[in-house]
């Protein structure tokens, strides 16, 4: 059971690796879509402390907090994002395009939901070996209005697959709220219509993400089926770095959910114990970015291989 | 005459069509209240209220079906797909649905619709967010396809687009976005089907469309060959007498393009040249596009998979020198 | 409000369609699949019955029985079916792709849930005009899985639209049983999720399909939105020409169904009344086929022309 | 050898894998209880389990994205797609997914999974369950594609597929599954990117694949030309060495094919051809292909669309004669 710390700690170096990366796209440094998870970040520290290095996930282009929970090399990831020839994919794949079978990461997404049934299929691979391992699929509210996405809830309900579809609800798909794109508001009941079980929690609260989901695991790991997670949260940053964040959204509501921000509540409880960690992962990110700068770009020759194995 | 960048001018065809014909509505992800990701449809929600310029959920197939069917019932519905890659997920509602329509009925039907959607690499948007794939559209017939290079043309096509009673799937380039140009002020249509001679030239036709003509016209620069720049604009139907009156004058042909080489619009072009013109010929017709690997997202690995100046000023040399 | 003698009409005329269209195809002189409907004709007879002329429909590869419900040419629709230049569509389209904007057929389709979306963007067009046309797009109980469809629900459910999806659960998809493709096979449940009112009925009574669907299209009218329609039948035949429809189901749950057939109880109900209609219906269909077999193959000209209009 | 059908022999293959490899598996609709629409897997689950031959939902995007899940966590699944038609459902999964997987990662991940499916037409199916889609999937990069024209490289291939550490997509014709053919006993793997040379000719080169071998085998009979014909039998990757040999030879070329012209195979290789060894052509390259229209219903309009020995043997006494 991770501790107060463990939290903190995942969710700092990712609010750093934000911070580093929104200096590097202001300074033309960083090339294509920066989506910020800022406010949300307790729900892959909170998920992915749940799940074991040999469990299966799929998440989308705000998925780097993901995988850096999961456990991936910071090094690696951050000169992946900077397009390095010594990056996670050697500079081919990019932030929204981040692979590491030995973490179990079968890839962040670029397309809404595209990523679903890779990790369905994964779940069935481990049913199919009569394995424990457990599959992991992160996606937003919006993407629940993507046809695949509806595919791979029935065939996970059907095989009775080992699979967590956690969905993050921060309110908005873009700049659409909830209520302009959903016939029906309440996602749980439209997931839970296909035959799965639900599950819901407070997104913005570590502890409760952690345990909700190991709930999950442990359903799943006794094959008794996949789960379906709603972790309320809010992005309090635009939806990428070319959007403020507030032309669909009041200040207020901006407010509301900033004072819930996780990182913020956490140091409260923390107290004085927090600043070092703070510190500690600030510089240890700051320190990865700058040697990332210095890698080399990938060498031309690269370019035309790796199309097939 | 005014100056305005592609998105405004795209814009203003907009306007344009929406004014003149109640039927003509808008449906697409973020389009209405927030105007758009990349500004296309901005304030038209506030002048044409917000059922005509309709918000999606995240639901291409549903709604590239619905604009089908609400163009069989009388509408002209134009559906914004934000990113041409994510067409793919409507794909089947392209090709299996709107596409065959008009001819399964035996012409009894009418399928007037357009998609304005947008691609096109060199920004880094990696693999997913950095195709141009309008090939896949000319290989199942059925869809015009129109690739507008500059603000005035998109202006006049996308005009033209919407009052065609057919799909047509209107392709902008994400480096044409903020491209300023002079756009007729009124009316202005652009007829599908015609390319736009850009330069006479006297040693090569040079084939291209969508951003690529401007890099084209880079690597012409100063070159010292007096090339011929033709703008297809239209990829379906295609404007066959502007291409071989163009090729009978110079005898040799370039088809430059973005997207990839396998089964792509310059194959197609260069085989119908050498199979209808080969006595005319004086070297191969040549293609220059993009490497057949996914689109990397490294700059410096970009650079060598897309067209560049360079790279286009190469083939146009050997093209010409052999 | 249609009587016995009108449904039994319906159903025998389409009935005698499908004997008819079975000996040329046993005859190969029918070319493409054909896929009946026998034991199901009450939903065609019933639900068409609840539409106005202007409303739209789209329908499946089983649509044959909606389009003559709905009020089709019959000559036109058996000239299509064989392929005959002065057919529906000229002989372009076939049994699959049968299109009349007169009586507002959208379209039959060969892909699993293609026309849904038609169906939902003429309601579009119908709310946004203001205009009281609905619209029914019918489907089977295998083509909830469909990405596509799930999609349709939702949209229809946001912004309200008059259509009525009006779902044959015959309870199997091609050759697979209900329990084998879905997580739930509570088909309203399924649906009701996305915020979309459901009712189901015995699709077996022409009279409880026509009033269920009154129903849905009197909401409609009103402006109350989408309906679901679960409507309980089977087919009694194969799913094609070339399926015995034997494989996978007992003979004695054929027969049982077979006993429930619509046109045997209907029937039943009216006595010697029933023999003249049958009579007039299976002559009026024959003359029907006999008149199409002679009329002329397409012109080879044809075959270029209609890509664009 | 034994004698089988086409269908007797994918069989045979799928058995000589899922016996030789426990990761292989398979899903599709109505292939497990049922054995498979179109008899391909025929016996399997009986043999198998209903575990590793699984059927599943009408849910085309989601059960191919499951392959490309399964295949990433260590399987090789082998999906059937119906009737490659239904292919554009799950569009997304084979283009933004499946196909730049193993790019993207940066060689990191493998992608060793196999679609079959089915396809073409002939038989009055009409317009959307006739078609060949191939150069779908050759127009974006990542998917190797083998259309083969015997039972004897349908068992070759399919287990070559299967056993490829990359996505195969793999397409059977409608025409060619009753087909008997000799077919190898026990274990029979044709590699891929390999092409056959049915017959050597000294007057023209005529590259074909699928079912359309037969029918230029037919076209020649009795013609009075020397036809060499290359079954390319895998689309990508290309044997471009012998095509480029039996140009050599020949100096003049055709290429058949059923699916539509533009942006099609044909037009793809007749371009490589004339761009390479222009100096070698003594006519222009030919395709002959569908016309660029929607199939047809009507026997009489299939017939004029889709490619025949009458219109191939046109086509190669255009080449032959100018
Ligand atoms: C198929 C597809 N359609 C549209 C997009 C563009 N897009 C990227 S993110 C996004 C919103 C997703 O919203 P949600 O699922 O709520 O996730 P969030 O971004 O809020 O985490 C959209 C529409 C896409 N990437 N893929
Ligand atoms: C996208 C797609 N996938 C598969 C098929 C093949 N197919 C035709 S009918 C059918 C079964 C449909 O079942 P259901 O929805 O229950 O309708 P029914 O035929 O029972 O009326 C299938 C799988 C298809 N036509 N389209
Ligand atoms: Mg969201
Ligand atoms: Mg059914």
């Amino acid at each position: 059971m991770p501790q107060a710390e463990d939290f903190y700690r995942q969710m700092v170096r990712l609010r750093a690796v934000e911070n580093e990366l929104t200096k590097l796209s202001q300074a033309g440094q960083l090339r294509g879509s920066l989506h910020l998870c800022q406010g949300q970040e307790a729900v892959p520290a909170g998920a992915c402390a749940a799940l074991r290095q040999d469990d299966y996930l799929t998440c989308t282009y705000r998925g780097h907090g993901y995988v850096l929970a999961k456990g991936l090399d910071l090094d690696l990831v951050i000169r992946e994002i900077l397009g390095k020839a010594t990056g996670l994919c050697h500079g081919k794949g990019g932030k929204m395009h981040l692979f590491d079978q030995e973490f179990g990461l079968l890839g962040t997404n670029g397309i809404v939901g595209g990523g679903v049934g890779t990790a369905v299929g994964a779940a069935l691979a481990s049913w199919l070996d009569g394995k424990d391992q457990v599959a992991m699929t992160v996606f937003g509210d919006g993407t629940i209005n993507q046809g695949h996405v509806n595919e791979c809830f029935n065939m996970a309900a059907l095989y009775k697959l080992p699979v967590i579809f956690l969905c993050e609800n921060n309110l908005y798909a873009e700049m659409t709220p909830l209520e302009r794109s959903h016939g029906n508001t309440d996602l749980c009941a439209r997931v839970a219509s296909f035959g799965i079980k639900t599950d819901k929690c407070d997104g913005n609260d570590p502890f409760l993400v952690y345990e909700t989901v190991s709930r999950a695991v442990e359903r799943a790991r006794k094959s008794e089926g996949p789960t379906f997670i709603e972790a309320l949260t809010y992005r309090t940053t635009g939806h990428y770095q070319a959007d403020a964040g507030t032309a669909y959204r009041t200040a207020e509501e901006v407010a509301i959910w900033r004072d819930k921000s996780p990182i913020a509540k956490l140091e409260k409880v923390l107290g004085k114990a927090a600043e070092p960690i703070a510190a500690e992962e600030e510089e240890r990110v700051a320190l990865a970015v700058q040697s990332a700068l210095k890698e080399p770009d990938p060498d031309l020759s690269a370019a035309l291989t790796e199309v097939f194995a | 005459m005014s100056e305005m960048t592609f998105v405004q001018a795209i814009n203003a065809g907009l306007r344009q069509e929406l004014d003149r014909d109640p039927d003509v509505f808008m449906m697409g992800e973020d389009i209405a209240h927030y105007g758009g990701m990349f500004r296309v449809t901005e304030g038209l929600m506030e002048t044409y209220g917000e059922k005509r310029i309709l918000d999606t959920p995240i639901s291409e197939s549903g709604f590239v079906g619905m604009a089908l069917g609400a163009a069989l019932a009388g509408k002209r519905p134009v559906a914004e797909v934000m990113f041409i890659d994510f067409t793919l997920v409507a794909m089947d509602q392209f090709h299996n649905q709107i596409a065959k329509t008009h001819y399964m009925s035996g012409g009894r039907v009418k399928v007037p619709l357009t998609v304005i959607t947008q691609g096109g690499g060199y920004k880094g948007a990696a693999a997913q967010h950095s195709q141009m794939l309008e090939a896949l559209f000319l290989q199942v017939p059925g869809i015009k396809v129109v690739c507008p290079s500059n603000p005035a043309d998109a202006k006049g096509l996308v005009a033209a687009a919407i009052r065609d009673d057919n799909p047509v799937l209107f392709i902008e380039h994400k480096q044409l976005l903020g491209v300023k140009g002079e756009v007729p002020d009124g009316e202005h249509v652009v007829p599908l089907g015609k390319a736009n001679v850009v330069s006479l030239g006297t040693d090569i036709s040079i084939f291209s469309y969508s951003y690529c003509v401007t890099l084209v016209q880079q690597a012409l620069e100063g070159s010292g060959v007096s090339g011929e720049v033709i703008d297809l604009r239209t990829l379906n139907p295609l404007d066959w007498d502007a291409i071989s009156a163009s090729v009978k004058r110079t005898h040799r042909a370039l088809i430059v393009h973005e997207s990839h080489a396998r089964c792509g619009v310059g194959v197609d072009l260069a085989s119908q040249i050498q199979e209808r013109l080969f006595d005319e010929l004086d070297a191969p017709v040549t293609v220059c596009a993009a490497a057949d690997v996914p689109i990397p997202f490294a700059k410096s690995l970009e650079d060598i998979v897309l067209p560049t100046p360079e790279r286009i000023r190469a083939a146009i040399k050997k093209v010409v020198h052999g």
